[in-house]
């Protein structure tokens, strides 16, 4: 009865995957898409622990088990409930290398009964064991550390501990690490059994080494992307602990997990009109190599901190259109005073959120959610251009790419085609950054030179803080 | 070529199940707006956390004496939890950002 | 080797049932989304016929098997071919039952060998077959029998040979039908090996019964939902054949169609505003019987023949909205007709295409297109509701409830929130129509009763031909 | 209760199938415009003739005896064809009244 039951278990965990997969890619289910999973997920655990038979033998090390349980969830709960909002990214890249190793764990302890019962007997690898079974275990072990490595210098890169390191012929490299971690696998397949350890765990470090340096070259703000590829490799990883298993839980979170992530991973570059490819040979759309900037015309035209507070403070309407530089300068606490300031004079304050603004998707909504924003201001780039009309004054904090107007008006720029808030529309804009260098595109940007636009330099954090002094003795 | 058709039909249900597998995943977050593709990746990140199934197998079929099943068996089963209860519990703080307030 | 290519050939057929779908369900790719699922399935016909293997034996008779696919492709290719565009929801369903019957069919034959099998010896049928087995048999039989018997009584209803027929108390009658199938079935399986057949065939009979029974009472208008329904449950028919041969093909095919068909279903009935249950005990939002219909103030005002054809003549636009009417009196060809000569004229001429005018969806654009009017002049729904504010007159032909205003005033009317053509935005309407009589949902239209309206009373077609004469004259 | 639960596990890779083939049916369709109603629903129509098979494998098996099944399985064999070869055919007239013409 136990595993008729626990087949039972498995097909809802399954479906509360898919339909929790399903109902995270919708604002309005999102949540409970997300409790749904979990609660399909602690189904397959539970019953796995007590209901999982193998030739008749229920499991045993019940305190072990448990024990592992328990530590796991205390330490994942207390990071994931500590962790600032803006430290997500990197916490999601941790917990993904996590799930790499878990699998690749499982999968060294599978060879290792291989290893221990055939070692006594010289003959080859490949003559004891299937080549199916020995398919699941390497791919798992391989793809498993692969993810692992390259997510912890994903979380290392993000959280500051590393930098990026590349050199030359890098990309070189890093396919012969494949093709070696290939022969070396398929080589331990025909090896003797008494040495068959040797190359499989040469295999193993040549994984953990590939994932370290398939990570190391890509930039900093290129690790949501890097991370969302990492995930679907975990995924299809836990898949080949299915088939290993021959359990259909697994098997089906996993390619799932998989199959969505590559997906997701595609739409996420989309996003920022660049292809996966770009991303991980890692230069923006070969531009800056071919050097054919246009020189723009035009003056920069500046503007002063009491000027700039009194056009704010006197007009109707005011939209702010934050950017990664109010990240860096972790602004959003002043700028949400800044807001308060002059809603308490009679001014419509609202924000104009781009959805790839910042460094990774939904940066802009985390972060003011962080300060205590109301959700009712922020403003969805479709409606953000509608409302741009009837706006008086613009205020762009640390944004550059996103209201770059050469996306609509430059066919021959990297970011044409994307679609940006038309900031223009409004009768002013003003302008926060600490100079006229690029963003993240790397390219110039046509918007600060025209005639409605003026400049307001210096770090976002400092400028607002002036601005509200400025605004207080209006 | 000829062992991977055997191979194919050998496992021909789970070879159903992959491609289905697949071709769900992908239909489903098709249609996705950007400023949820960090929770859905958080999100999908904590349902690979399934894998902790093996680990829990592993562990819970490792005999006494063997130390390299105990051991790794443990770490997997921890390092798996992380990922599961992590995953979905920055998740949810996440997605409690975009909510309307109030 | 020949059953491992079967399988990868019946992989193949399964993906392109699901990719064909996918792609039938998008305009740009539909024409070959259908050509891929057709590919699909001739690769696993001639799968079947040629690597089959049961118990290591090939298939024979292939005379007979060539013969019968070679009568059955010429006869749909010619029946497919010849019909008119407007009788094809009836060679739909007349298709969809031919499916309905071979699924019977396979189960039948199946059960026969069951029976000859054991009649000898006297024991339980329960006995002697496995539940699974005998579950999959008797499933397919009773679907595939109802969806035979529905859809050949739905083909008969659209082509006229038979009449809505309904008596009080249909639906209990029905139900009870339903109640005697499930227990003869059930009692087939714990009779004797002996008598099996007997309750075996009741049940087949009973089936059909219920088929028959099942679509007479409902109006011709909702048949094609109708089919729609039918459509899924042959879909399921099939699938119970794929239990029972474990053929993947046939399983996945299946249940592909069960469940997109039944999705199907529900979506055609949300695009009239209108729910299943609704459809199949047949009354309209049941309004109908409450009688609570609001009297409509103002006057009806008509407008002569010439009058109406100067109005047009000296139009700068007019838009044609087509309806049932239209499709009733056949005057598709009289219509594209009189939009030659306006356009002759120099007057703009396009038709305002609402997604269920008519009594099929798409039914106006097979229509128009049986009369060779160019797609390029076709406007859909939303289209056309931004250009009716440059209209000078649009021509309602046959038109009712998809011109009425209610859909968007009155929250009491049934078709409250179903979207219309927004006729009013245009300078002038004539309505062309025999009499002041509802249509469809059964309801007023203000429409009828606004300034701007004027009536043009009469049969479509005849309407036209005079308007014709009158344009020829001025 | 119980037997459900046993049937299940013994078909699980079936159940599995099916399962997954319902949220592909709903989910591939979901957004399908209302023009192409008819159309999706006769290519249905069509894919469902892959019941064909079946009459195919029943007509192939048949002894040369057995005259039920001679005669029943070359009709579904008949009817099969017709609800496939007429159902693309026709799908196809459909759908080419809504390609751009010229
Ligand atoms: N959201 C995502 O998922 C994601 C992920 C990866 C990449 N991206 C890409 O990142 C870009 C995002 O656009 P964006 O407009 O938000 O940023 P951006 O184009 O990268 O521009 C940020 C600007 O902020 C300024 N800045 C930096 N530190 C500052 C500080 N302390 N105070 C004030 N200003 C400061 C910088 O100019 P100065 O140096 O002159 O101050 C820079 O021009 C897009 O190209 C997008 O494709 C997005
Ligand atoms: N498309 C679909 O899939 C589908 C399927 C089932 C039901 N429906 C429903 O059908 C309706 C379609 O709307 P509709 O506006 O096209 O049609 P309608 O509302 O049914 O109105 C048709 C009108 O045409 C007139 N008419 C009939 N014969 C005529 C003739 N020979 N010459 C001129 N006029 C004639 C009738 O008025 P007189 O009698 O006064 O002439 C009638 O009011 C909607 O309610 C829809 O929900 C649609």
């Amino acid at each position: 009865m136990g595993p008729s039951i626990l087949s039972v278990c498995y097909i809802v965990a399954s479906v509360t995957f898919i339909l929790g997969l399903k109902m995270l890619s919708n604002p309005a289910t999102a949540r409970r898409g997300n409790l749904i999973a979990a609660a399909g997920m602690i189904i397959a655990i539970l019953g796995t622990i007590f209901l999982y038979e193998d030739d008749g033998k229920r499991l045993g090390n019940y305190p072990w088990i448990f024990s592992a349980i328990i530590i796991g969830s205390i330490i994942g709960t207390m990071v994931a409930k500590k962790v600032k909002m803006t430290a997500m990214p990197e916490l999601v890249s941790f917990f993904n290398g996590m799930g790499g190793a878990c699998a690749a764990l499982i999968s060294i302890v599978e060879f290792d009964y291989l290893y221990r019962a055939h070692r006594e007997v010289s003959s080859s690898f490949s003559d004891v064991v299937a080549s199916g079974h020995y398919l699941a275990i390497i791919a798992g072990t391989i793809i498993g550390s692969v993810s692992f490595a390259g997510s912890i210098i994903a979380w290392g890169k993000l959280s500051g501990k590393f930098k990026d390191y590349s050199f030359k012929g890098q990309h070189l490299f890093n396919n012969l690490i494949l093709i070696l971690i290939l022969v070396s696998a398929v080589y331990a397949y025909f090896s003797n059994t008494q040495f068959v350890n040797i190359p499989f765990f040469i295999t193993v470090a040549l994984a953990l080494l590939y994932g370290v340096f398939f990570v190391l070259p890509i930039g900093g703000a290129d690790m949501p992307v890097v991370i969302s590829l990492l995930n679907s490799f975990t995924g299809v990883a836990a898949a080949c602990g299915g088939f290993l298993y021959n359990n259909k839980a697994m098997l089906t979170g996993g390619i799932l997990v998989g199959a969505a992530g590559t997906l997701l991973t595609i739409l996420m570059c989309r996003a920022m009109n660049r292809s996966l490819v770009n991303v991980l040979i890692g230069s923006f759309g070969g531009t800056k190599a071919g050097g054919d900037e246009k020189a723009i015309e035009g003056n920069v035209k500046e503007i002063s901190l009491s000027d700039a507070a009194m056009l704010m403070a006197y007009a109707k309407k005011v939209m702010i259109v934050p950017g990664y530089g109010l990240a860096v300068a972790q602004a959003q606490h002043t700028c949400h005073e800044l807001e308060k300031s002059l809603d308490e004079k009679g001014v419509e304050v609202k924000y104009a959120i781009h959805p790839v603004a910042g460094r990774m998707p939904g940066h802009m909504n985390v972060l003011l959610a962080e300060a205590d924003v109301s959700y009712e201001k922020l403003l969805e780039m479709d409606e953000a251009n509608e409302e741009f009309k009837t706006t008086d004054v613009v205020l762009v904090l640390g944004a550059n790419d996103v209201v770059n107007p050469a996306a609509k008006n430059d066919p021959s720029s990297p970011i044409y085609g994307m679609p940006i808030l038309e900031v223009e529309l409004a009768k002013n804009v003003i302008v926060n950054k600490r100079s006229m260098k690029p963003g993240y595109a790397g390219i110039e940007n046509q918007l600060f030179y025209q005639p409605k636009t003026s400049m307001l330099f210096g770090d976002a954090k400092k400028v607002l803080q002036e601005l509200l002094t400025e605004l207080k003795n209006i | 070529m000829e062992s991977v058709i055997h191979f194919i039909q050998e496992n021909i249900q789970m070879v159903y199940i992959v491609i289905l597998m697949i071709f769900l995943g992908i239909e489903i977050i098709g249609r996705v707006p950007s400023v949820l593709h960090t929770p859905l990746m958080s999100g999908a990140n904590a349902i690979h956390g399934v894998v902790i199934i093996g680990a829990i197998i592993v562990m819970g079929k490792a005999e006494s004496g063997n130390y390299v099943a105990l051991v790794l068996g443990f770490l997997a089963v921890v390092l798996g939890t992380l990922n599961v209860v992590g995953g979905f519990v920055v998740t949810d703080r996440m997605l409690e950002m975009f909510k309307k307030k109030k």
